[in-house]
């Protein structure tokens, strides 16, 4: 326990998903030689970069003791609002994608409405965008998708790189920095948190909860609709059913990262680091070549190992 | 009985007329009318569920009135949370169940919605340490300032929740039980920052069922029962007996009957 | 503009037969002109009312729908089966009167509707595999030569059959040693999946001359994995996948993806609407020269060669006439 | 509001789905008029029995503030291990159907293991069994289904009419009715809310925390397993990927029904209720035969409105 | 100073000796031993974050002692949870922070883990509300059984954890302070439950800050500092400055230092 403790540091520190990760890369390195290449880790930063910008999103909705199930949606049709706009419409990128993220924030701000003002709980207002969203992202082309046959992607130098790196990688270590700065040395940080922690002080204190509310959703509104963009650039073309089972895995990525259910404590950090396990999860098991069969085993039995790391002194739930 | 006091001639801080608040049968406040004028403590006094909190709770905002008027200085003002309470009648409170945040150290409690910023963004991380940690030390309290607060003992709990309202102290300071879980030694403490507060022009607003507390600080004494203002006396050669009996002078079974 | 008109006299309107066509969902790309084109078709049948029901990818979804119609007194079913698990609920339909026409995935027992009209995906797989390796033969690339597989969904009749197929025209060259299978996994008929799975795994190893991709959706993402990995598809390593999707037609043309394969989803859906319309009207069923009833497409291999003539998705721009029974050709129009 | 009280009843009370239902009933027999059909209504309540199974289950999980995932998992991975015994093995009916519910227990022990002794959330450890028995399911039958062709389904006159009723029906409203009263008439059902209230009173007055909250993941484990022969029984077959988003579902019954995420509060029955009105919303789309592309979004739609019922009082999360 | 009290020759129902238990750096208890005999009321006071609720909670199991040792009549027991306690120590305890269930009513929170019921399964529903109704009034507390305890005041949220321990009073009964939140007439009720229990031969431990109700009921008197007992006294004869001289003898300064 003690020994434990000292390897892995208190639970939720951020300490706890660093050093598991550590561990994972170390074994993974073991197991399959190839996986420390420099190619593949890029490969695995590149291909986690969508889900790690849906759980820096979902890490604030959840630190505040809300759900977001509708994350996977929004970046989907997201994803075809910009293609709808830019490739069959023709818009400049310049306008094309601050309007893509502008609905990713309206979207957002209705989720608030609707769970503040509204009084329905966040995971049937969320379920709502979840089903929502993914019927309108098959609105933008009659159910059909969008590719550089029916015109230009002229916003996917988004996936090219800078300096050798990925700009998708940039941009999301950029929010991952921004994420944790916001949390950790900001009011707006401490507020959040406060909310996740017992929402009645909060409120006491006379902070604007439904205002705070509202601004968790938009900001996991605007977060999944630009990982919506970064995935149409990657992939240069978009389809209306990207992205299913993102949300999930964003949830599962902010629980492995050390925030509890209940919010109130945890890091932006650690969440991301979860993203990138459930990544490298994938990853393993085509750097091992599993027979498909024997999938869906192995990555629960790595995720309830990674859980162990989530696992906290208090109240578990 | 219940009119509120008309000997003064100065305007009221708070004036409160005809304050109603129900939970489905139970009349929690019934017709509650109190003037509240700056400078002066009042205590409040009154039987369990006798209606204090939740008479309280309707001039924090944390509950909304069922009907009723508020006039801060004169000007009605109506209150539609904790936060319009703050800004409209400048009102600082510690609660009775203790508003804070178990997972957050004490200096963000303290802070809490009134952090100290650089530049309007950035916590002021060390200022708000040692503010706190001067504030905690007033009170006696040993806890550090950034030990999380539901790790601290009952009694500190209470204080952190005291020190709050002396970082922002405002024109009215209203203490639901503050000395409830604390020990005696800082029971003086307290009594005396609230006369302190007092000899500043604040109001302060005392709710306790430690008798002695409000004989020694109250100017006023106000006795709640059964949602209304039973008694109001100025508190002069007032003794615990007194006061005792303004508070119980009915028979057990008259209480029982009237609770519907 | 339409072609010829129905042979068949109208019917008083409020005599419409009401046909549901239950399909797997958006889950591949294929299916929204699938969809598009039913709802065509039914334009040319004035006596079938058609309502279209989106099984959302799950089977268990896709067997409360077929329950739902039949309790809401549907006519007919045109049946896209997610996979087979739904037959027990086509084969009860059938016996309670519904007839059911099974549209590019089968169920899994021929008692259980009335005709499939879809292709033969074991030769699907085997065309396009079997091209491939001809090419890779003809064109001296040194063996053996690593093949990576990109299966379609789990549990799909078109995932299984068009593995058995690839696997077929593969054997020969595994068993003499020129084929190494280095990878085969599923990427559930997704570009995104199949561009993650792909990245991963050329960054293990980069050494890779034929993709084989269950669909073109998984096609375009190996492409752009590979592009990122910096291999020049086309020049040292070859994919193909299968629908005729216009951007892999593009990249046919381009040279970047060897071969697909066409299976038009107009001409599936405008005979399965048809083929319904016989039933309900004339009592009209395959007959016995279609073996268990199965009107199997016409399927062409789309290559470098004869790729401008082909349109996306294999659209004809008149859809030949259902191989059986009254009908006529009809133009597509256009969409 | 008080008007909307006096109809709907208080929040978290049974009265509130009861009330929305019918109304919803109401609205679906004016818009489709072959909705009241006895052999719509019928075809309704069967389909919607599986989702109604599981929902028992999960609504006690969530009552204790936990969460189950992996109900679908543990329901195909069940009909496929009961289609496996009596199918391919020749097992008959009377040992296959106990085995399978063992086996539904015995995952669900597991499962209650991790989560109490293990500290894991149990998120991670039920989003572990969504992933890993549907691995197993697969593995019956080497990814392939299982259907008459292979044998015998000598359990399906469990989809057979008794008096004109399903069996199916019988034993989902007898399933609700042993739940209901468990929860409303002994003291387990109170040891179950005071885990949801608060953990720790349930702690000092000496509950055996742990043992319950194991017993509630038998419980779902078991229900889950015999939703599992009950769609094996009615599809007379069964695949490894049978009920696919059956647990999302089964968890937004629950809150519709009236628990909120944080447990404590709620009843079985309003959590079965919540599972009919999400088959409701999928038989109105079959129904109306909307547009295909317009169904999610209809959904959405549905499914907020039906929120605005599970709306609370209190804090809203 | 702090050895056990030698001068009894019975054996004591507990016996607690060196009992450890840390936070961190933080040693809320700090080798504590004490015996509990049968029938005697021990009053429990000191400064806050003393430590005071930390000692009881080793008694209950709900914190897990890092050392010392536990006799039960002279029998070595181990403590793994609250269940253990109560079970192998019979002890019945009344939290500071109050653990009730806010979502379930009244009676059921009384009867948490301790139902009534027919044939072993069914809630014995008309009875425990009977019982609770019964309780409740013995207490003067004006709610009703089935009310939601989360719906109370304050002060009788309290009371019905007493009520608890009166339902299924055991050979121990622990209160950490019972009457903090209470009005002064039910304060003397739950003094009169105390020596009534005590009359049944029953121990109490009472822990409370009214150093007056200390003073009313206890026979011995155990002052904690710092983690520690620093005096046990027989109370005969003391007066409100003594017991405030003995718990607080050190200038604050000396305290502030002794955090650490
Ligand atoms: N949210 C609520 N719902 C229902 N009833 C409530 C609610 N809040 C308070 N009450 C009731 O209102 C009455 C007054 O309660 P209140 O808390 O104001 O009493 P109090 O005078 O502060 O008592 P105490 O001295 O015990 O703190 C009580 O009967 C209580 O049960
Ligand atoms: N869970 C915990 N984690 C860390 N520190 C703790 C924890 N519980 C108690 N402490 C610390 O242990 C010390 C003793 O606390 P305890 O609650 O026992 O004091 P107390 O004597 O009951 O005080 P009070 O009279 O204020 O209730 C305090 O410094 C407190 O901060
Ligand atoms: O036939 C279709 C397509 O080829 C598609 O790409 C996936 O699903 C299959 O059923
Ligand atoms: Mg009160
Ligand atoms: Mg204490």
């Amino acid at each position: 326990m003690s020994i434990n403790q000292q390897l892995f540091g208190e639970p939720g520190s951020v300490k706890r998903p660093i050093v598991f990760l550590i561990i994972a890369l170390i074994i993974s390195t073991l197991i399959a030689p190839s996986f420390l290449s420099g190619r593949n880790i890029d490969a695995l930063l590149v291909s986690s970069s969508f889900l790690i910008v849906l759980t820096v999103g979902e890490s604030l909705v959840i630190m505040t003791g809300m759900i977001d199930l509708g994350v996977q949606s929004i970046m989907a049709s997201a994803g075809m609002f910009v293609a709808f706009l830019t490739v069959l419409h023709g818009f400049p990128a310049i306008t094309a994608l601050p309007l893509t993220i502008i609905a990713g924030a309206v979207v957002g701000w209705i989720v608030g409405l609707l769970v503040t003002k509204g009084r329905i709980p966040s995971f049937i207002v969320t379920l709502g965008t979840y089903w929502g969203l993914k019927g309108v992202a098959l609105l933008f082309n009659g159910g059909n998708y969008i590719s550089p046959n029916n015109g230009l992607f002229n916003f996917s130098s988004l996936a090219n790189n800078t300096l050798g790196i990925s700009n998708l990688l940039l941009i999301t270590f950029f929010i991952i920095i921004i994420g944790q700065i916001m949390l950790s040395a900001t009011p707006l940080g401490i507020w959040l948190k406060s909310l996740g922690s017992n929402e009645a002080a909060a409120k006491t204190v006379g902070l604007r909860i439904d205002s705070l509310k509202i601004l968790v959703f938009i900001i996991s509104g605007i977060l999944a609709a630009l990982a919506g963009i970064m995935i149409a650039a990657w992939q240069g073309s978009i389809y209306p059913t990207t992205g299913s089972g993102y949300s999930l895995q964003a949830i599962a990525a902010v629980i492995l990262g050390g925030i509890p259910f209940s919010g109130g404590r945890g890091s932006v950090i650690g969440a991301a680091i979860g993203a990138l396990i459930i990544g490298l999860i994938d990853d393993l098991i085509v750097l091992l070549g599993l027979p498909s069969l024997y999938e869906y085993i192995f990555v629960a039995v790595i995720l309830v190992i990674a859980g162990f790391q989530a696992r906290s002194r208090g109240v578990v739930k | 009985m219940s009119t509120p006091n008309q000997s003064r001639t100065e305007t009221p801080l708070l004036s409160l007329r005809h304050l109603k608040k129900s939970f489905g049968p139970v009349h929690a406040v019934n017709d509650v009318s109190l003037d509240i004028y700056s400078g002066e403590v009042i205590g409040l006094v009154g039987d369990n569920a006798a209606g204090k909190s939740t008479f309280l709770s309707l001039l924090t905002g944390y509950n909304l009135m069922d009907s009723g008027e508020i006039y801060y200085k004169g000007r009605p003002v109506t209150v539609k949370s904790p936060r319009s309470s703050r800004q409209e009648l400048k009102i600082e409170m510690i609660y009775q169940n203790l508003s804070l945040a178990p997972d957050l150290p004490i200096w963000q409690n303290l802070f809490l919605g009134e952090e100290i910023t650089f530049a309007g963004i950035f916590n002021n991380r060390r200022r708000m340490i040692n503010e706190s940690q001067r504030v905690v030390r007033e009170l006696n309290a040993k806890a550090n300032p950034t030990d999380l607060v539901g790790t601290l003992s009952g009694g500190e709990q209470q204080l952190v929740a005291i020190a709050r309202a002396l970082l922002f102290s405002r024109e009215l300071i209203i203490m639901d039980e503050p000395t409830a879980a604390i020990s005696v030694a800082k029971i003086d403490e307290v009594l005396k920052l609230i006369r302190h507060l007092k000899a500043q022009g604040k109001s302060v607003l005392l709710v306790s069922h430690r008798l002695e507390d409000i004989l020694t600080v109250a100017d006023r004494i106000v006795v709640f029962a059964h949602g209304k203002i039973k008694q109001i006396m100025e508190n002069r050669n007032i003794s615990l007996e007194d006061l005792v009996h303004a508070m119980f002078d009915r028979t057990p079974e008259e209480e029982v009957k009237d609770v519907h | 503009g339409c072609g010829n008109s129905p042979t068949n006299t109208s019917q008083p309107a409020n005599n419409k037969s009401l046909v549901y066509f239950i399909f797997t969902g958006y889950a591949a790309p294929y299916f929204a002109p699938m969809a598009q084109a039913v709802q065509q078709a039914a334009k040319y049948y004035p006596n079938l009312t058609i309502k279209i029901v989106d099984a959302n990818g799950s089977a268990s979804q896709e067997i409360t729908d077929i329950k739902e119609a039949v309790a809401n007194n549907a006519k007919g079913i045109i049946l896209n089966p997610v996979n087979g698990s739904v037959t027990a609920a086509a084969q009860q339909a059938m016996k309670q009167g519904v007839p059911v026409v099974a549209i590019d995935r089968d169920v899994n027992s021929t008692t259980a509707r009335d005709v499939f009209i879809g292709d033969n995906d074991k030769e699907l797989g085997y065309l396009q595999t079997h091209y491939a390796l001809q090419y890779l033969t003809n064109h001296n690339i040194p063996t053996p030569w690593h093949v990576a597989i990109l299966q379609g969904t789990l549990g799909s009749s078109t995932a299984i059959d068009r593995l058995a197929g690839a696997m077929k025209a593969l054997q020969p060259y595994i068993t003499n040693g020129k084929v190494k299978i280095v990878l085969n996994q599923s990427a559930n008929f997704e570009t995104s999946t199949a561009q993650t799975i792909m990245s991963e795994f050329l960054a293990k190893d980069s050494n890779v001359q034929l993709v084989i991709a269950s669909n073109d959706a998984m096609a375009l993402g190996a492409l752009t994995a590979l592009k990122n990995a910096g291999i020049q598809a086309g020049k040292t390593t070859y994919v193909v996948g299968a629908d005729a999707q216009p951007q892999s037609l593009t990249a046919v043309a381009n040279g970047t993806q060897l071969d697909t394969v066409t299976h038009s989803p107009f001409v599936e859906a405008y005979w399965a609407v048809e083929a319904m319309d016989n039933i309900l009207q004339y009592h009209t069923l395959p007959p016995k020269n279609f073996d268990h009833g199965d009107v199997i497409i016409p399927m062409t291999l789309v290559t470098k060669a004869n790729v401008s003539k082909i349109a996306g998705w294999g659209t004809p721009q008149t859809v030949p006439p259902l191989p059986y029974g009254h009908a006529t050709s009809h133009a597509v129009a256009s969409s």
